[in-house]
């Protein structure tokens, strides 16, 4: 499209020959005579052999039902061989259109095909005259689609900026995830024969955690302390189990007052009760300090 | 609903409409109160605002996927001196190619070649699709698998259509070529 | 200046104002018209534009570069359900640590390894526990001496649980699964 126009012979290509379509052709050679250079641009500005086709019925103002091919096709083949020698492969698909025009001109020369099937007569041309009808309905679609008031073209959308406060946005998990996750470790686990799990009370669990975290201060807490007997029996039974399975992990350590002074100095004098020595629970690390 | 309440309803509507760059529909419109109101009380609404708006350089349409503002036609030779940076107008080549689509949907790059009677570059394809007026909606189960092309929401918007069947009608072909060429047919062959 | 002509002028202020992104300057208004209006008479119809958008859900801001239409902070909580961000979401991988840690707590990181049968990286672990969502209550008592670690109340609180009994029991997960061939595969070359 950047080739040097001709404006007298043909109109700069913002505005093609799209728009022609049913008014005069001014951009247009008076005569069908192009001279070659002029003929190159104007067969870019040509959407194709349909098009331009459609121009040269146009332009003769023949009866596009009523194509007279012999003239069509010579004046079409004069175009194709001006182009041949420039564009070879701009000139494929009109060569291909010329091939289809003659084949059609030479079926009209043969006598009469006998009627088709449905009892209608076969004429040669119905199908390019169906073509080009279907082609010159796009183009004039497409015309009258260009005419709409395009977005961004011919008006613009409005807004108003919304400046929202920026919040970090954290994962959401619900209960059904932990339990879709437990899920794929327990099918990946069987896989893995080797691994099994056994399923635990959690609430033993969770209350080995509760204890860790009580005793996190590292002092020696009464064992009773650890028992919350509002909560009912239950939950006393899981607290009891739990401090074994702690001591058994040995996470926690026990000791009662008598076996263990040293544990017991500044702390003897609370023991609330006086039937029995009272029991200490603490964390090992004063233990392991000294193993 | 009170004076206020509705007042409200209408503030929250038209900052939605103002603060969303897509047009939103009323279950959008819907969506955005802890208690949504009635469908019918919203279309109210809106169409109070669209009479609110009228006379101003702002419009509120209704579009194929719900309701957007939109600076007015008349608007545009003041407010292209600020975006001198026009948008391409498209080729014949183009145009051409998008109204194959947008009339003959859903259709296969062959079809729409067959019908231009010319090869269609992929450019075209590709830039049909990043204006995002185009998309694929399918495939056409024949040897290939052509890709079935498809207007979008985002077409009929940015022409300001509601809807496909607001396209400027297509000129009657069927009239043309039907009753004379069987005509021509018969005049053909007379022992018909 | 007649009431026409201003009117004329406040709608394409306001039309120019809606339509760009950015603020405009009072020299960029200017530019939008052939004839330009005088400054001080354009900062008479800013003004009277902010009182008319008085009360609504967007208002009509000076700021340092120009102005600029702008949704009021109040329209905030019913704006953020147009566009609800998606919340990220966690890697299975920090997932599936995360149920160890809640379903068999107190436990180590050695552990939490054993069950799933791969390497837990230290990023999992610290997600976690800067989330609030688990925490160390302690040692293991064996070489290394591991830390112990625990699902915290923030956990059972963000979760919307009231106790670890609360979660779905493992007895009953037990019969939801059989091993499936993918995860076999999968299992066979285990990688995060």
């Amino acid at each position: 499209m950047n080739a040097p126009v001709n404006e007298s012979v043909i109109n700069p290509v913002a505005e093609p020959l799209a728009h022609v379509f049913g008014e005069p052709v001014l951009a247009l050679p008076s005569d069908l005579y192009i001279p070659p250079d002029a003929l190159r641009v104007l067969l870019e500005s040509f959407e194709g052999p349909l098009d331009l086709l459609l121009y040269l019925i146009r332009k003769q103002n023949v009866d596009i039902l009523d194509i007279p091919m012999a003239a069509v096709t010579s004046q079409y083949m004069q175009y194709v061989e001006a182009m041949k020698s420039s564009r070879l492969e701009l000139a494929a698909e009109y060569l291909l259109m010329a091939a289809l025009l003659i084949e059609i001109k030479s079926r009209m020369l043969l006598p009469k095909t006998p009627a088709s099937e449905e009892g209608e007569a076969d004429d040669p041309r119905a199908e390019l005259v169906r073509r080009l009808l279907e082609y010159e309905q796009i183009k004039l679609a497409a015309f009258e689609l260009d005419q709409l008031p395009q977005a961004g073209r011919d008006f613009l959308w409005a807004f108003a900026v919304f400046e929202r406060e920026l919040v970090d946005l954290l994962p959401e998990v619900r209960a059904a995830d932990l339990k879709a996750a437990w899920l794929s470790i327990l099918t990946r686990a069987r896989n893995r024969k080797h691994h099994t799990i056994a399923t635990s009370e959690i609430s033993v669990r969770e209350q080995m955690s509760h204890i860790l975290r009580v005793l996190e201060d590292g002092r020696h807490h009464d064992f009773v302390t650890l028992f919350d007997h509002v909560q009912g029996v239950p939950l006393l039974v899981v607290t009891f189990s739990a401090v074994l399975e702690l001591v058994k992990e040995k996470l926690i350590r026990v000791s009662q007052a008598g076996f263990d002074p040293e544990t017991l100095a500044g702390e003897a004098e609370h023991a609330p009760y006086a039937g029995y020595a009272p029991i200490y629970v603490s964390r090992p690390r004063g233990v392991h300090e000294r193993d | 609903m009170s004076e206020i309440d509705r007042r409200h309803l209408k503030n929250v509507i038209e900052a939605a409409l103002l603060v969303n760059q897509e047009p939103l529909s009323v279950a959008q419109l819907k969506a955005l109160f802890g208690v949504p109101p009635e469908g019918a009380e919203l279309v109210a609404v809106l169409e109070e605002l669209q009479r609110d708006w009228d006379g101003r350089g702002v419009e509120l349409v209704r579009l194929a996927n719900g309701w957007r503002f939109r600076a007015r036609l008349d608007m545009q030779p003041y407010l292209e001196r600020l975006k001198p940076e026009k948008p391409p107008r498209y080729s014949r080549a183009v145009m051409e190619t998008l109204a194959i689509i947008a009339y003959k949907q859903p259709v296969t790059r062959g079809e729409i070649e067959e019908i231009r009677g010319v090869t269609v570059s992929s450019a075209i394809i590709q830039t049909l699709k990043e204006r995002g007026w185009i998309d694929v909606v399918g495939h056409k189960e024949v040897p290939g698998r052509p890709e079935l092309l498809a207007t979008t929401r985002d077409f009929l918007a940015d022409l300001g259509l509601a809807s496909l069947k607001d396209l400027p009608p297509l000129t009657e072909l069927g009239n043309l070529v039907v009753p004379d060429l069987a005509d021509a047919a018969a005049a053909a062959s007379p022992q018909e």
